[in-house]
Formats: C-alpha cells, structure tokens, sequence
C-alpha cells in the first residue's frame, strides 16, 4: 500500500529521535585516540644518530636533516632537523624505517596555526652547548656564527645527552658522583628546581667528574642546611621542571622554532638567547642589499629615477656602476642605510664624471 | 488567565479614551497596537521555530543540535539574525533592482496578513471575516507572485528555474488545498472561521474529514515550500532556487516568511480539523499555540525523514491524486450530510 | 464634502489604484507593467473590501492578482527578448498621441452618457446583506444553475485545449 | 501551432552541492528535461600518475590510498599487488587475510557513504547521517589497526604495515553483528521510502549493452545484470578461499545499482566473518629487499575489484627504485562517462540522482 514506506521511515526517525545522542562535545569532551593514532609527527632529538634513511623514505619531502662532523671523527651528528607538517601525509613511512625510534607519532592532533611556519616543526641544536670558548665571544661574534654552524665540537652532544639521562634516570647517574642514596634524591629534586644548577653540573660531569662530585656535595649540603636550593632564580616563560611535563627532553614539547631556542638557551646565558635574532636582522640587510644590487644592475634607471632627478644623470650612474663594482656596492649600501645620503653621493659622482668627461657619460676608468 | 489579552486591549482603549481621544482615533490606535504585537509575536515565534527546527533535526539524526549559546542553544538564532543583520547586502549588478529589492517584503507581507482572521483564542480574532477561510486562501495565494519576482529579478538561471517550479507548484497545489477545505465548510456551513471553530464543540472535524486533512496536509506541505516538496529551494539540484542571489537580511526575510505561513498554515489546521482553541482547563490562547506547535513538529519530522519529490511526480500527485481525491470527498460530504438530515440530526 | 474616515480611505485606496494603473501604462519594462497590473488588481480588490464586499474583493485578489497575473507574466518572460530594460512597444509619434487622446476621450464620453442616459432599475428590494456568500450560492446554484455550470464546461473545454496545444504532436 | 522552446544551459558545479567534488555537469536543457550533458573534469586533477614517477616504489602507497580516499584500503592493495607481481615479492598467508578484512571494510566503508550521499542528493539529511554513524565504526577500526581514519596507507610492499591489535576483533564481530540491523534501517528510512522509489526506479537506465560499451564495471555493470566480479572472474589475493555470492540486479537503473551495493555489504560481512575464522598465525611482513629495483623492462597490469569496479595498475620499471610509468585505470572516471547516454531525456533532477548513484569519487576520476 501506497504510504507504507513513508511510515515506517517516520518510525526510524522517532524511535533515533528519542535515542541517545551520538554528539562528542568536542574540546571539552576529547575524543577517544587509540594507541596507533597518528597525530603529529614528533622526533627525539638525543636519539638522532643522523643516518637519513627518514629523508629518503619519505614521499613528500617533509623532512630536513643537516649535520656536521667534530674534528678528527667520521661520525655525523645532527646540527638542525626540521618536519614541515604542512606537506606530511602522514603515512608512517619514516617512523617504520627509523632504526633507533627518533621518530614517532603523537596523540596531539590539533596542529592548526596561523601561518606557515607555525606548522613546522625545527630541531636546533641547543646554544648552550656551544663550547665555552666561542660563548665567552659575546654577542657580536656570536651573530657572524650561524645557528647550527658546523664549528660547534661534540662536546655540545656530550652535554646535551648528559643533562637528558640526568633528568630521565638521576639516581644512575647521580649516584655515580654521590654515594648516599639520600643526597642523590636531594640533588635530583634541585636540578629539577633549577635549570642553572642542571646545566652546570651536567657541563662538570663531562668536563671533570672529580670536581663535579665536588660541587654536587656541596650543593647538596647547602641544600640539605637552607632549605631553598642556592641560586634558585625565578621560574622563565618556560621555567616548569622539564621532567614534569612528562616529556623526554625540552624539544619534543617546543614546536615553534623561537620557542624552543629561547627555552635551550637556559638561565645563565642571555646573551646566546638574542644571538640567533640578531643573526637573522643582519642575514636580512644582506638579503636587502644583494636585491638592490641586482635591481641596479637589472633596471638601473628605475631604482636610480627615485635619487637622481635627471634622466641624462642616471644614464651617467649607470654607466659608473657598471664599469667598477666598488661604486656599485658603496651606492647599494648608502642606498638600503640612507637614501638621502646616497642621492647626494651619487649627484656628487656624476657631477665629478660630467667635469671629467663632458658631452657623454660613458664610463670612465 | 483566559481572557488576558482581551482584557490588556479592553484596558488600552479605555485609557486612550479617557485621554480624550475619539472612538475613531482610539481604534486606529488599537489596530496599530495589535499589528505591531502580531509582528513582533512572529518574528519571536520564528526565532523559537528555527531554533526548535534544529533542535528537532538534531534529535532525529542523533545530534545534539545548537547546544553553546544559552541554555539548549536557545540564543543561537538571535545570534544568527544578528549576524544577518549585519551581513553586507549583496545586490548583483545584473539584477532588476527594484523588483529584487521589493520582493522579501513583498513575500513577508503578505505572510504577516494571514494572521488578521485566524482566531487566536475565544474572541481573539484580528478582524472576524465572514469569509475568513476564503481570505487565507487568496491572501496565501499572492506568496507565489513574491518568489516570482524574487526568481526572474535575480537574473539568474537556478533563480528562474526555482521560481517556476515554485509558481507551477503553488498554482497547482491551490486547488487541493481549497477543495480539501470545502468538506469542512460544508459540515460547518460557514466560511468564517470562528464559526467553525465553534460548530467543532462536539467533535473535532478530523473525525468527520480524515481524508480532508490529509489532502489539506499534504498541500500545504507543498504551498510552504517544506521538504519533501522544497522544489523552490531544492539545495541539491538549484543551489538555493530563488533565493541564491540573496544575502544577509533579505535572504533572512524569505526565510522569516516561510516560517510565518509554516505557522499560519498549522494555525489554520487546527482551527479547521482540531477544534480550533477549544480545550479544557488551559486559557484558549494556550490551547491554539500547543495545537498549531504540535502540527508544526510533524512538518518538521517529515522534512526531516524524506526525500525529495521529484517536479513532475510532484504534478501528477496533486492532479492525478488529490485533486480527485478532494472532489470524491466533497461529494461524499455533501451525501453524509443529505443522510444525517434525513436521520433528523 | 466632508472628510470622514471611509472617504479618507477610498481616496488613499483610489490614488494608490489609478497610480499603479499609470505605472502599467507608463513603465518602459513589461515585468514592471505586468507587477504594477497586480498593484491595480489589488486596489481594485481593496476598493471591494471598502465597499463592505469582501467576498468580491478576495475573488479579485485570488482569481486576478494571485492567478492571471501569474500566467501574464509567465508569458511575457516565455516570450520576452533578451533586453528587459525597453520591452514595451516605443513611443508613438505626435500624430498617433493625438488621435490615441482623441479616441481614449470619445470612450470615455460614450461610457458617461450611456451610464448617465441608462435608467436604473428601482432598487428591487433591500441590499443583500453584505459578505452574503449564501445568497450568492443560492442565486448561482439555483436561479442561474444553466449559465453557471455551462459557464465551467466552456472554462473545462478551454483547459482541456489549452493542454492539447501545449503538449504538442507526438509525432510531430 | 505548437510551442517551440530554446534549449538552455544549465551547469551543475564545479561548486555545487551534488557534485561529490569538483566536477563540473554542463546540462542542456529544454525546459525541466535534459537534452545532453557534457562532463568537464579535472578540476582535482593532482597528476598522481606523474608524482608516481618520482618516487619509489614504497613511497607511492600513501598516494595510491588517495587515490579512492572513501575506501582507502582497496586502491592502496590494488596498487601493492600490482608491485608484487613486477618484482616477484610474497606475501604471508596472514598479511593475506588481514588485507581481504581490512579491504573489505573499506568496501562497506565506501558503499555507506554510496548510500548516505544518495539519501543527501535526494534531500533525506537523515540517511546520510545514519549511514556515516554507522560508517564511524569501520573508521574506528581502521584507526585502532592503521592509526589513521580516512587515509589509513596500512598496506606495505609484502604484506601490511601493522597486525591486527587485540581490541579489533571484538569490535569487528560487534559491527558484523549489527550489519543486518543498519541494513534494515536503511531499508525502512531510504530504500522503503516511496518517494525515493519514484525517483530510482527506471530512472537511469543502463543497458548491459552500453555499460559493455564504455567498459563499466563494479556495482554499476553488476545492477544491468552482467554478474562480473574480479573477485570472482579472476580472483586475485586470496579470494579463491570465501565462499561468498554476487549481487546482480537486472533491471540497470539507480534503484538497482542502489540494491546492488546494500547486498554487496552484506556479502562483505560474510567474507571478513569467514577471513576471520580462517585467519592464521603468523608474519606480517614479507621478505622485502630495502631498495626495490624491478628489472628494466618489465612491465605488469594488474586488477583488483575496487569499491568502484576494476581499478587496475599499469606499471613500467626501468632498473631503478622508481618506476618509468604508472598508469591507473580509474573505475570512476570510465563508470562516468556513461553519464550523459543514461540521463538524456529525463529530468534535471535526475542528473543528481544518477551522479550519486554512478558513485564517482573524483581523487581517483581526475587523478
């Protein structure tokens, strides 16, 4: 009978209508991940033995590994390591090929940004580990260094893995220096107060163990007498233990790349932590400087339009330019510092080239 | 409780005639009053029945519907109109200005005018017409003339196609739902529709008229332009019909609109089959609102449980089905009636 | 004349008709004419309303207004040429203003003597009560039973004609 | 005198709400009826058979899962097997059934959504809501073994990337057990529906000699009454070992290409319930050399019974870990362009239904 099928799909419908819900409120109710979820793809950075096989294995070119040698060794070690998820597709490849688990799969899954590079993730070297010798430079040297140069010695390795195992297993390594199983506890509790306290003593134990067992005491008996560990300095933007975040080392929970160089660059050491800023403002002159050279060479009577009034005295410019590249790289740079400068420079030259060779203004020497 | 908006309008008019105003004033007066209070219960009601609409949606297809602004969501219309409102007002330039910009008004107009002879409670009717049932049918009839020129004014192939499908519906459909309502103005030998309500005292016309109200049931679906029968509309095959090219508030006025007529027609459908706002214990007024919200919940889930007719079906259902249908009940009617007579009741 | 409430309201209605009137006849776009011809038919229709007839005037709305003009504009769109913006026919020249004015005057004078000459019959018996669908049903049904339903065959016979010219030949 | 009309065009998409994509359905139109479609594609068009090109063998198999990304598995096999075969790799008798359950799953996956997205495409939101609720179950269980929902890419080279976890087979036999009760509801809210009969029934046709023509195959050949499944026809995997039967559906038109694929997810449930039974211990994985290197010269064409009809994989190796060509035969694009032959003379609303019951997916049409 005609209408039949119409009842009975008004029957399903009331009979769901009365039926539980289905909805998951989303951000307060979180979803169930089952253990394989892929989220986002994370990497361990201690672990890295930089042998590249991910790089080959993945199809999308997500993955970016640069290393470098220490002097006198073949081993390679990893200087920077960057995902850019925004091409991953997510298809497990890199994490089943990875011999040593560098790389795997969060549950984190809301990996949404506001610009591009939010999306990538970058694994840098950390600055603290630099050696002594090149921090004790200061800023100004520090910014002709670039991030993750291939001068840096495995030092920087050694001391990175050791603050790594200090922070995931204190008592095997702690008890290496300390005998009482009470003091390794005290000094394991101040290390994770302080990072400075962290820093330094993993820098001791791979420089001098002696001294190292030295200090420790010391600390530990401070400790132990006043109370609040010494030194102890106000938490940064980033100051939570690292071991309580529950995560294996400071890179994993850090994905913008700013972050987590300021969160490496530690307590004791502001100057590294402005070191790779200014290093960027002075790759960006040069950036400047070399367009404009090509935009001089390129379209010199556009660029030198905006400084020269007159059309025969950019011909004239251009012609200069083009003869000797000192005049070229004083002009460019005049040019990106001071343009008012540069206009009186450049009407200087060629007033100079016009008394030298009236009529035309071909080049001169 | 019962006679509460009569007795609100009885003491207006008696203050504004304190205030020295004459009779003719006091009325104008009191008309405006009622008009601006019909529209404004409306455009409410219409907020309320977008948000029920999703609700009900939600419910049917195990969601939970708008559930983050308020209360079960219950501020999220006014959210959304707010945000209609403020919508940019898109005229495209190939459009018949005039006519796209007349045509919401026109539409919601003529919806709003419905209202004026539907009885509302007991001695709540805006102007009590002797040919009240007559009115609601050519009143609703001038809808189509608004999707009309909502179609052809937006220039626009989807538009025209929606507006034509819609007129030939509507057109079609008028005959149904005129000749499904015959049978119960036989029984009540008036056209007037508080009459009607009053002869159903006894017994509910859908008793006497199951037939009628299916037809009539299925017809309006089709005059409202209501799933299963949204052929103006029709999102899968005409994107939004003749309402693609509108925008902002003028889109959010057709919208208003139908939902006026979709409570205008449950209205009229249960004054006509369901005893209109007779009921016992509750005040009349209450009675009408329940009765029209319970008819209109049953439009809502067969919107939501079926799909689409398809434009011809559509056709031959309302020529080749209800309009004999409706012819066959009319005279089966008009024999019930010659026989009760007999009998002497 | 004084200004009562009900001659107020017929000239609001009468201005609004005869306006929407001139826009028929003067708008250069056929859909605007065809749209103003609705306006008309509804002042027409409120004009019945005023007159306490408000069965007539809801007669006018449906059959007038909601119906043929539908089907008047179906026609013009099916019909139409591409440029909407000057579809209705263009102005005539000076002369055929003249002799148009001269016979729209002639109508109109022949149209007033002959209402002005006619002689009325004498008012029969007293108005029918206004909204008197009953009186009108016994007149139609019963008295003119003849003319109303050869009246509905002859509509019938058009409809069915109608469908025949549409539906076209099956083998054409 | 009788009444002449212009045609007119109509163009459905590229953004339009039946399209299943970016596709673009230029109708022309007399009145209400169609007089010709002309399809245009390529509007998703990602070059995948040139991506192919530059990567390795092993690096492919994500793309491949996008290939046909509503049932993400079949595609993904289609193309490990395809490899297999050039180079002569074997796979474990486990990895084997694992794959005929996880592939079947995504059958079930694809022929919901089929079902849901023609509910959707003739206005019945409700169907379509049901049949992905039910469809979140099968990607529950994707996740729980691949660890991706949509776009899982969980077949390898020799066998499959994970084993089956330990909470997949309660939640498969659950989801086995309720199939005949979705399909019951599906049959009382879609397929019971009156109108939407009205609507399927003899709208479309496809006559077993035009779907031969163009080379239709899948649900799409199987509902005009031609009973030619790969599984079957020429079985490959382990297909040979179920016991499972063809839907065949005469009549050609878009209710029996819908009946067809109701019955095709029973018959999916009936072959993982038997993989399952017959699952043995064992290696996941086969033997794989790290670096692939087919022979230069060889060439291979192989076909599986994807959820859209036969999906096969030309594929062309020159001596290195890439190969020199790979050709996919998408069965959407060629079950597309019958289009136009079954919609002419019918209504424009037609054109929806018979888009949504061709079943196209344009990942695999545009390629």
């Amino acid at each position: 009978m005609f209408g039949k099928g119409l009842l009975k799909g008004l029957g399903i419908t009331a009979k769901h209508t009365f039926e539980r819900e289905i909805t998951q409120q989303y951000p307060e109710e979180r979803p169930h991940l089952q253990d394989r979820f892929r989220g986002s793809l994370a990497y361990d950075y201690p672990k890295c033995i930089a042998c590249g096989l991910c790089i080959k294995a993945c199809p999308n070119n997500v993955l970016t590994l640069e290393t470098y040698k220490d002097e006198g060794s073949r081993k390679k070690k990893v200087a920077y390591y960057a995902i850019d998820l925004q091409y991953c597709l997510f298809c497990n490849l890199c994490v089943e090929i990875c011999p040593t688990a560098t790389l795997y799969f969060t549950h984190e899954f809301e990996l949404t940004s506001y610009d591009r590079e939010g999306i990538k993730k970058e694994y840098h070297r950390p600055p603290e580990l630099v050696p002594a010798s090149k921090t004790a430079a200061g800023p100004a040297e520090e910014d002709k260094t670039p991030p993750g140069g291939e001068t840096d010695d495995k030092k920087v390795r050694q001391m990175e893995a050791m603050k790594t195992a200090l922070l995931k297993n204190p008592a095997k390594t702690l008890g290496k220096i300390l005998p009482a199983e009470e003091d390794v506890a005290i000094m394991s509790s101040l290390m994770q107060e302080d990072d400075k306290i962290l820093t330094k003593l993993a820098q001791l134990l791979v420089e001098d163990r002696d001294k190292a067992a030295k200090v420790a005491t010391a600390w530990v008996k401070k400790g132990r007498s006043s109370g609040p560990p010494p030194g102890a300095v106000p938490p940064m933007a980033d100051g939570t233990p690292r071991s309580a975040a529950g995560q294996s080392s400071a890179e994993e929970t850090a994905p913008p790349a700013a972050d987590s160089r300021e969160a490496e660059g530690g307590v004791g050491l502001p100057a590294e932590d402005k070191a790779p800023l200014g290093d960027e403002a002075d790759d960006k002159r040069v950036r400047q400087v070399e367009a404009l050279k090509t935009a001089l060479l390129n379209n010199p009577a556009k660029t030198l339009g905006k400084i020269l009034p007159a059309e025969e005295d950019v011909v004239i410019m251009s012609g200069l330019m083009k003869a000797d590249d000192k005049i070229l790289a004083k002009l460019t740079q005049l040019l990106v510092e001071d343009r008012d400068k540069a206009a009186k420079v450049a009407t200087a030259w060629v007033a100079r080239e016009k008394k030298r060779n009236p009529g035309e203004g071909g080049p001169s020497s | 409780m019962e006679n509460l908006f009569i007795n609100i309008a009885r003491t207006l008019s008696d203050w504004l005639l304190q205030l020295g105003l004459s009779h003719f004033w006091t009325d104008l007066v009191l008309l405006v009053v009622q008009w601006t209070a019909i529209i404004l219960i409306i455009t409410l009601n219409v907020i309320i029945l977008v948000w029920l609409e999703r609700k009900i949606s939600g419910f049917i297809q195990q969601r939970l519907g708008p559930n983050r602004l308020g209360p079960f969501g219950c501020f999220q219309t006014i959210a959304d109109t707010l945000k209609l409102l403020t919508k940019e007002d898109i005229i495209p330039s190939q459009t018949d200005k005039l006519i796209f910009k007349t045509a919401p008004m026109f539409f919601i107009i003529v919806s709003v005018l419905l209202y004026a002879v539907i009885p509302m409670g007991k001695d709540m009717v805006v102007v009590d017409l002797n040919v009240g049932l007559f009115y609601f049918i050519s009143v609703g009839s001038l809808t189509t003339i608004a999707i009309l020129m909502a179609g052809w004014s937006s220039n626009n192939k989807w538009s025209l196609l929606g507006a034509m499908r819609s007129v030939a519906q509507m057109i079609s459909y008028e005959i149904p739902l005129a000749f499904s309502l015959l049978g119960v103005v036989m029984i009540a030998g008036s056209l007037n529709l508080s009459a009607i309500v009053a002869a159903q005292s006894n017994i509910w016309f859908i008793v006497l008229q199951p037939v009628a109200f299916v037809t009539y049931f299925i017809a309006a679906t089709a005059e409202l332009n209501r799933g299963p029968f949204d052929m103006p509309e029709a999102e899968q095959e005409l994107t939004a019909g003749a309402y693609t090219e509108y925008t902002g508030m003028r889109w959010a006025l057709f919208f208003l609109a139908e939902y006026t007529n979709l409570v205008a027609v449950s209205a009229l459908a249960a004054t006509l089959f369901f005893g209109g706002w007779q009921g016992p214990l509750l005040p009349s007024w209450m009675w009408i609102i329940i009765k029209t919200y319970l008819i209109m919940l049953v439009f809502m889930w067969m919107k939501w449980t079926f799909p689409r007719i398809r434009m011809d079906h559509l056709m031959s259902l309302s020529w080749k089905v209800l309009v004999p249908v409706s012819l066959i009940n009319i005279l089966v009617t008009g024999v019930g009636i010659e026989i009760f007579k007999g009998m002497g009741w | 004349m004084i200004m009562n409430m009900d001659s107020l309201v017929f000239l609001i209605i009468s201005a609004f008709t005869i306006a929407s009137a001139l826009g028929v006849v003067l708008s250069r776009n056929i859909i605007h004419s065809a749209l103003a011809l609705i306006l008309t038919f509804l002042g027409v229709a409120m004009n019945f309303f005023d007159l306490g007839a408000s069965f007539l005037g809801l007669v006018q709305i449906l059959v007038y207004a909601g119906a043929i003009s539908v089907l008047i504009i179906f026609a013009i769109m099916l019909v139409m040429k591409p440029d909407s913006a000057a579809t209705n026919p263009p102005t005539p020249s000076r002369d055929t203003h003249f002799i148009g004015g001269l016979l729209a005057w002639l109508v109109m004078i022949g149209v007033g003597m002959a209402i002005g000459l006619t002689r009325w019959p004498a008012m029969a018996s007293e108005p029918a009560e206004a909204d008197a669908v009953g009186t009108l049903a016994t007149l139609l049904l019963g008295n003119y039973v003849v003319a109303f339903e050869a009246a509905a065959i002859l509509l019938l016979l058009a409809a069915v004609g109608a469908i025949i010219l549409a539906k076209g030949d099956e083998n054409p | 005198m009788f009444v002449e009309s212009e045609p007119y065009i109509i163009n459905i998409g590229p953004q339009h709400p039946s399209t299943h994509g970016g596709m673009h359905v230029e109708a022309l139109m007399d009145g209400e009826e169609v007089v010709n479609v002309t399809i245009h594609l390529g509007y998703v068009h990602r070059s995948v058979e040139k991506i192919a090109e530059s990567r390795t063998y092993t690096q492919f198999i994500p793309y491949a899962a996008r290939l046909d990304y509503m049932s993400t598995n079949l595609p993904a096999w289609g193309y490990v097997e395809a490899v297999e075969k050039l180079s002569g790799l074997t796979v474990p008798e486990r990895a084997q059934y694992i794959r005929v359950v996880m592939g079947e799953l995504s059958r079930i996956a694809s022929h919901m959504m089929f079902v849901g997205s023609l509910a959707i495409d003739l206005a019945a939101t409700t169907g379509l809501l049901y049949c992905l609720r039910d469809r979140e179950r099968i990607m529950d269980m994707l996740e729980m073994t691949s660890g991706q929902r949509l776009l899982s890419s969980y077949m390898r080279l020799g066998g499959v990337s994970h084993d089956l976890p330990e909470e997949f087979f309660p939640a498969v036999k659950s989801f086995l057990t309720d199939v005949p009760a979705m399909l019951d509801e599906y049959n009382g809210l879609i397929t019971g529906n009156e109108i939407l009969q009205a609507r399927c029934n003899g709208i479309g046709v496809l006559t077993p000699e035009t779907a031969l023509a163009y080379g239709v195959t899948g649900p799409n050949l199987r509902a005009s009454g031609i009973s030619y499944d790969l599984r079957r026809a020429d079985p490959y995997g382990i297909y040979d070992r179920f016991d499972f039967n063809i839907p065949v559906a005469q009549k050609g038109d878009c209710m029996a290409r819908l009946m067809v694929r109701l019955e095709e997810i029973e018959q999916s449930a009936r072959i993982i319930k038997q993989a399952l039974e017959q699952m043995p211990e064992g290696e996941i994985l086969g033997k794989v050399p790290k670096v692939l290197k087919p022979e230069k010269g060889r060439e291979v064409y192989h076909r599986t019974e994807s959820a859209k009809g036969e999906l096969g994989y030309y594929l062309l190796a020159d001596g290195t870990d890439k190969p020199a060509r790979l050709h996919v035969r998408a069965p959407s694009f060629i079950n597309l362009m019958v289009l136009p032959i079954i919609s002419r003379g019918s209504k424009l609303q037609d054109i929806i239904t018979n888009i949504a019951t061709l079943d196209p997916v344009l990942g695999e049409s545009d390629r």
